[in-house]
């Protein structure tokens, strides 16, 4: 059983990407069957994936790879492989589960689409894709899935090619992702000269066991800053993160599927799946490379908390939120918690997922309403939708105990409070844990408190005027589902966390709670909230209105400013470059154009079109070849 | 050898004449020795076509119940002298706006192109006019200006009929030369020669005493030679085929503004084609000049050859007596959809044949080829609309 | 007499050449056409190919010249008209054919006379053809097959 | 007695010349073709002189080439006077001076 699942993991994304090609060879009516495949599909992965899981939990540290040869040329061999050990199980797990929740929620989200296969054919592609990035053993193999993964968001981002908007974020998602994966590839390219494979597990001799470290030396620091340009693109760090926001051009499910549980991930874990050239020759846990990992995670996550603030279209805000939690991840991976990061990574994606899923219930129900602020009072009109976005807000605030979100972060904060370089992480990554909160309340309140402003009303006459349509019952039930499955999953996370960090750190057993010990007035502060949550659903409004009254003022008068200063400092440097562009570079490409059409302009005066003076040509310089031969002899 | 003596009565007769020119140049000897050939031939083919001509008519005329001609000299034999002084005492006419040159060497090459594929043909043992290695190929090379000819004949004369009977004449030539041309491919592949003496001496001896060696005997060459003779019958544009000059549609077609001799040259053309393709047919299918039984033998060679030649002939005749003229179209889709497919299923099956050992096996597994592919053709040019109710179309 | 020979053959062809690169009308340069490769195909057999000259005879008189034909008929309405003449092209044909003689007269090996060949026999060529040259044969007629359906795809009715 | 080689290769010559004649100085583009075809006969006939005046025995490579260049140039033929039946169906024309749309 074991050696077939390993043997055979190469099946889990061949299931999507075979109901993709299927799919895309379907007629445009066969809607019915097009969802079918794609679940299928999809339920295929995810059991192949569950049984991988089972398979990497029987022994700690459990790795298991295949590799073999994909051609040779002159001596050398080209290999590719898969490799299956927890990193990649859990995240196999996590991508399959994911990503049937969205299926299914795509089948009413896209009921009325009229390219509906087509989109369920993508996304059975991007899922193959992503899945071919999880299990690669090879760094090359990783690429080709890593560029896939980018196809298959484009062609998602821009599905509604017919809406100029969404055509323009495709090319800019696509584009600035391009931009770190040249880097990505140049790092490939020095770790194939550097070590001479690009197998990561190859029984010792793949480029992440000692013998390719070793051969690699010193510029392991370079290709692991030049891998980590591809994971900056594709993760939205800054600074290439600007392609994330305006990715919500997609269809909701596609922001869920790419932007929130999976592709963004991908970044995430390609760093921690090359970890080992991160953390090559550290001391006491610090190299180069991960400071600068630190570095960026920190002003990402901060970056991008500060923007969520201020936005007010719904999805938006998420994505910024993405791009925060993503930067907590880099941070987490940067300081030595890569087990922190990756459950992070893991959580975040459930539940990141059901926020995106939840705001795709509320735009679906309010026609396509995206600003918060014409929403309000959606949650007697939407009970279920806002309870389990409340569920996800509270995970993604990370709200203890019960919710994973809660814990991961507490570990991740715990991460960067051993750091041994500095503690402003720690802090930064504090203040960034204050803002997730901030901003979540804010989206919370905007959209489900309050007063019904119009686009709950139209929702208010719709639910009233007609039965509620299957579309919406089948949007509903993953995100149940989902919502459960990550409270579920919080608490035994949590039981792995403690258990973990009992293991790793048994000096600090005695201690009531890593974050607590860390930072008590905050946790205490952050715990009351919480239970307030819970328990008291009136007070939760009570607070809920002072928490919006505080972020009004410091939307007002902190965070605006904050933001106009950065815009204005972008458009100080706007300025620069357009001179730069107009006098320097756009002034030497005018020449040369010039130049170059002058010169064609002369040389189509050559061409008279007359086959016959071409053919005399031709002839003239036969006869000056002769009188060249007769010259010769 | 008496036998013998009079089989090669012509060859000594020539060799005879030729020592008399003992001790001159070698070209002159060379020379008439090529006249003394043309001369033969053109004796015997005129006189050949006179007596066809004649025949014809008698033939045609018994096969529609009537009397043929027989005013003229004994049984009306002389109606040939009578035609011909008809023919040459007409006016010539050439019409005013037409290509004179053109117009006028339209006949001059039809007929000498007909004439000089003749040369190649063996018409006896030794009894090769023109022998050279590759025979066949320079009948079709000649055989294939004929084209040319009928086309000046069409533009010289500047008449829209004789145009369109040039370009009728012109395409289903065409059409027809490939099955014709492909046909032949399996007599030269398993004579392993494109020399119709070899081809000819291909065909010697015979089964048990009494079955030649014919290719016609083979299945894959009973079907190539049918195919053969059908193409036969359309390059030289006789019925069933005779469109371009389908008197009912236009007038004469390419010979429409020809008058008096031109005429008769251009009628002389079409039965000297005639003779040549029948000739070259007796020559791969037929044995040439071989008899058919092994004790009669001792006829002479060329009296069998002239002999099948006139047996072929006669079919000839016999058909236009028989079947009337198929529309152009029909034409045209019997060559590209049966002819062609069935003529390379020829060479497949001689390739068949000769790799079986040409025994029993090969003739039986050939003859399985031809049958399938001809079922085959059968079922898928069935266009099920054979007996369909005529509808008239009246110009409205 | 093959000096006979070769002059008659000679005067034909470039005669006829001539004329079909002169006379006014297309049809009767086509004819001409014929004509000169009547003559290369004499020279053919001169030179003892007995064989490319048939081949020649069959393919430029059988199928070329009547194609050329066809294509006049077919483009009939425009045949009368374009009669113009370029001189310049006189010009280089005739400062390239000096250039040619040049050369050849000025190359002194050339003036050689023909050894004695056994005559080339169908069976030797087909023998080469079979052998040595196979692969070739399959090319060209691979080209004749693509240049058979190229050109019927050309000729077809344009879709408007 | 065979005249020698540099006469065939005159007399080639001519005919590949006056070919050239026919290809740069008619209008209609079928003289084009005739001419580009007259080139070939003449390389044709150089094939086969040079092969019948080299050193005997020797493989009958010149007459394979001129073989293959007959077959190549009848296909250039057909495909030539395909184009030509299809320029003129387009523009109502064979005068190549009236084809120029490559002007530059």
């Amino acid at each position: 059983m074991t050696a077939w699942t390993v043997n055979n993991v190469w099946l889990i994304p061949a299931a999507p990407l075979a109901a993709s090609f299927v799919i895309l060879s379907l007629a445009n009516s066969r809607r019915k069957s097009a969802a079918a495949l794609a679940v299928i599909g999809q339920v295929a992965a995810l059991t192949l994936s569950i049984f991988a899981f089972a398979t990497t939990l029987q022994a700690p540290g459990y790795r298991a790879f295949h590799n073999f040869t994909w051609f040779t040329f002159g001596e050398n061999a080209l290999r590719i492989g898969w490799v299956l050990d927890p990193l990649a199980a859990a995240m196999l797990v996590m991508i399959a589960l994911v990503g049937l929740c969205i299926f299914i929620f795509s089948i009413g989200y896209m009921a009325e689409d009229k390219d509906f296969t087509r989109f369920f054919a993508y996304l059975s592609f991007f899922s193959a894709a992503m899945l071919g990035v999880v299990i690669a053993n090879s760094l090359l193999l990783l690429f080709v899935c890593w560029e896939l993964v980018g196809l298959a968001s484009y062609l998602l981002i821009g599905f509604w090619i017919h809406k100029p908007s969404a055509a323009a974020a495709a090319k800019k998602a696509f584009i600035t992702t391009r931009i770190g994966d040249m880097g990505f590839f140049l790092g490939i390219l020095w770790l194939y000269s550097g070590s001479g494979t690009l197998l990561f597990y190859d029984n010792g001799r793949g480029c992440l066991e000692s013998a390719g470290l070793l051969a690699l030396g010193a510029s392991a620091t370079f290709v692991a800053l030049l891998i980590f340009c591809g994971a900056v693109g594709k993760s939205g760090q800054f600074p290439l993160h600007v392609w994330l926001p305006d990715a919500m051009e997609g269809p909701t499910p596609v922001s869920a599927l790419i932007h929130a549980a999976t592709m963004v991930a991908a970044g995430v874990f390609l760093v921690a799946r090359v970890y080992p050239l991160f953390s090559f020759g550290a001391i006491d846990g610090v190299t180069p490379s991960l400071t600068v990992v630190v570095s960026i995670g920190v002003i990402t996550a901060l970056m991008a908390s500060l923007i969520a603030l201020a936005q007010f279209d719904i999805k938006r805000i998420l994505a910024y939120s993405t791009v925060s939690q993503l930067g907590l991840m880099m941070v987490s991976l940067g300081v030595g918690g890569v087990a922190a990061g990756m459950m992070h990574l893991i959580a975040h994606g459930f539940f990141k997922a059901l926020l995106f899923l939840g705001a795709g219930s509320v735009i679906h129900g309010t026609h396509h309403e995206h600003d918060i602020r014409k929403m309000g009072g959606l949650r007697s009109l939407m009970p279920v939708t806002f309870l389990t976005f409340a569920i996800g807000m509270m995970n993604l605030s990370g709200v203890p105990f019960f919710f994973s979100g809660g814990w991961t972060k507490e570990e991740i904060l715990h991460a960067t409070a051993r750091w041994p370089t500095s503690r402003l992480p720690h802090y930064l990554m504090f203040a960034g844990v204050v803002l997730t909160a901030l901003y979540m309340t804010r989206q919370m309140i905007y959209v489900f408190f309050g007063n019904r402003r119009p686009a709950s009303e139209q929702l208010h006459s719709y639910l009233n005027g007609e039965t509620p349509h299957f579309g919406v019952a089948l949007l509903i039930q993953p995100i149940l589902f989902v919502s459960l499955a990550f409270v579920a999953a919080g608490i035994g996370l949590g039981f792995v966390v403690y258990r973990h960090a009992g293991l790793q750190d048994r000096h600090r057993a005695a201690e009531t709670d890593p974050f607590e010990s860390a930072q008590p007035i905050l946790f205490r502060f952050l715990g009351n909230k919480m239970w307030l949550d819970e328990l008291y659903a009136n007070t939760v409004i009570a607070f809920s209105k002072l928490a919006a009254r505080i972020s009004d003022w410091m939307d007002r008068n902190v965070w605006d400013g904050l933001v106009r200063a950065l815009g204005g400092l972008g458009q100080l440097l706007g300025i620069f470059t357009t001179n730069f562009d107009e006098r320097g570079i756009n002034t030497g490409v005018d020449e040369t154009t010039a130049g170059t059409r002058g010169l064609g302009r002369v040389m189509s005066g050559w061409h008279s079109g007359q086959i016959q003076t071409y053919l005399g040509a031709v002839a003239v310089g036969m006869l000056a070849l002769l009188i060249l031969y007769a010259w010769l002899t | 050898m008496s036998g013998d003596v009079v089989d090669q009565i012509f060859i000594r007769a020539k060799q005879w004449l030729l020592s008399w020119l003992a001790g001159a140049p070698d070209w002159i000897i060379q020379i008439t020795s090529s006249l003394l050939n043309i001369f033969a031939l053109l004796g015997v083919f005129l006189t050949l076509f006179a007596l066809i001509s004649v025949l014809e008519r008698k033939i045609l005329g018994r096969m529609q119940n009537r009397y043929g001609p027989n005013r003229v000299g004994p049984f009306g034999l002389f109606q040939p002298i009578a035609d011909g002084i008809k023919m040459l005492i007409k006016e010539d006419i050439v019409p005013a706006r037409a290509d004179k040159i053109v117009h006028f060497l339209a006949p001059i090459l039809i007929a000498a192109t007909a004439i000089l594929a003749l040369g190649v043909i063996p018409y006896g043992r030794n009894m090769t006019p023109f022998a050279i290695d590759g025979g066949i190929l320079f009948f079709f090379a000649v055989g294939s200006t004929t084209e040319l000819a009928v086309f000046m004949a069409g533009w010289g004369s500047n008449n829209k009929f004789s145009m369109l009977g040039a370009m009728r004449a012109i395409a289903q030539m065409v059409s027809y030369e490939l099955p014709l041309i492909i046909t032949t491919l399996p007599v030269v592949m398993v004579a392993g020669a494109l020399s119709p003496d070899v081809i000819v001496t291909a065909q010697a001896g015979y089964s048990f005493g009494f079955v030649p060696h014919w290719f016609v005997t083979t299945p894959w060459g009973a079907a190539a030679f049918v195919l053969f003779f059908v193409s036969g019958l359309v390059e030289s544009n006789r019925t069933p085929f005779d469109v371009p000059e389908g008197e009912s549609e236009i007038v004469a077609g390419h010979m429409t503004e020809y008058s008096g001799f031109k005429y008769a040259t251009f009628f002389m053309a079409e039965y000297i084609g005639m003779f040549a393709i029948s000739g070259l047919a007796v020559t791969l299918f037929l044995g040439g000049w071989h008899a058919p039984v092994r004790v009669l033998q001792f006829i002479p060679s060329y009296i069998w050859f002239f002999a099948k030649l006139s047996a072929l002939l006669f079919v000839y005749i016999w058909l236009r007596g028989t079947l009337p003229r198929t529309r152009i179209d029909h034409i045209m889709n019997f060559a590209w959809k049966f002819m062609l497919p069935m003529a390379f299923t020829c060479i497949f099956a001689a390739a068949v044949w000769h790799y079986m050992g040409r025994g029993l096996a090969g003739w039986l597994c050939s003859l399985a080829v031809i049958g399938i592919v001809y079922i085959a053709l059968s079922i898928l040019l069935d266009t099920r609309k054979r007996f369909a109710t005529r509808t008239y179309r009246f110009a409205e | 007499m093959n000096s006979v020979a070769f002059i008659l053959i000679a005067i034909l062809t470039l005669a006829a050449a001539l004329a079909a690169a002169s006379l006014p009308k297309l049809i009767h340069a086509a004819l001409s056409f014929a004509v000169t490769f009547v003559g290369v195909a004499a020279f053919f057999f001169l030179l003892g190919a007995e064989f490319v000259g048939l081949v020649q005879v069959f393919v430029y008189i059988g199928a070329v010249a009547v194609l050329i034909v066809f294509t006049i008929l077919l483009t009939r309405r425009d045949v009368g008209k374009n009669r113009g003449f370029n001189w310049g092209g006189v010009a280089i044909a005739i400062a390239v054919f000096g250039g040619l003689i040049w050369a050849i007269l000025k190359t002194q090996p050339l003036s050689i006379a023909a050894p004695p060949i056994e005559a080339l026999t169908v069976k030797r060529i087909g023998e080469v053809l079979m052998t040595s040259y196979v692969w070739p044969l399959q090319c060209v007629g691979l080209v004749l097959t693509a240049a058979l359906i190229g050109a019927l795809i050309l000729v077809m009715n344009e879709e408007r | 007695m065979t005249p020698a080689l540099h006469l065939f290769l005159i007399v080639s010559a001519a005919l590949f010349c006056i070919g050239l004649l026919a290809a740069l100085s008619r209008r209609h583009a079928i003289f084009i073709l005739i001419g580009i075809e007259m080139m070939l006969a003449a390389a044709n006939l150089n094939f086969i002189a040079f092969w019948r005046f080299g050193p005997q025995p020797q493989p009958p490579t010149g007459v394979m080439v001129a073989i293959f260049s007959i077959a190549i140039a009848a296909a250039e033929a057909a495909v030539g006077l395909a184009l030509v039946i299809a320029v003129y169906r387009h523009y109502r024309t064979t005068n190549v001076d009236q084809l120029n749309r490559l002007k530059g």
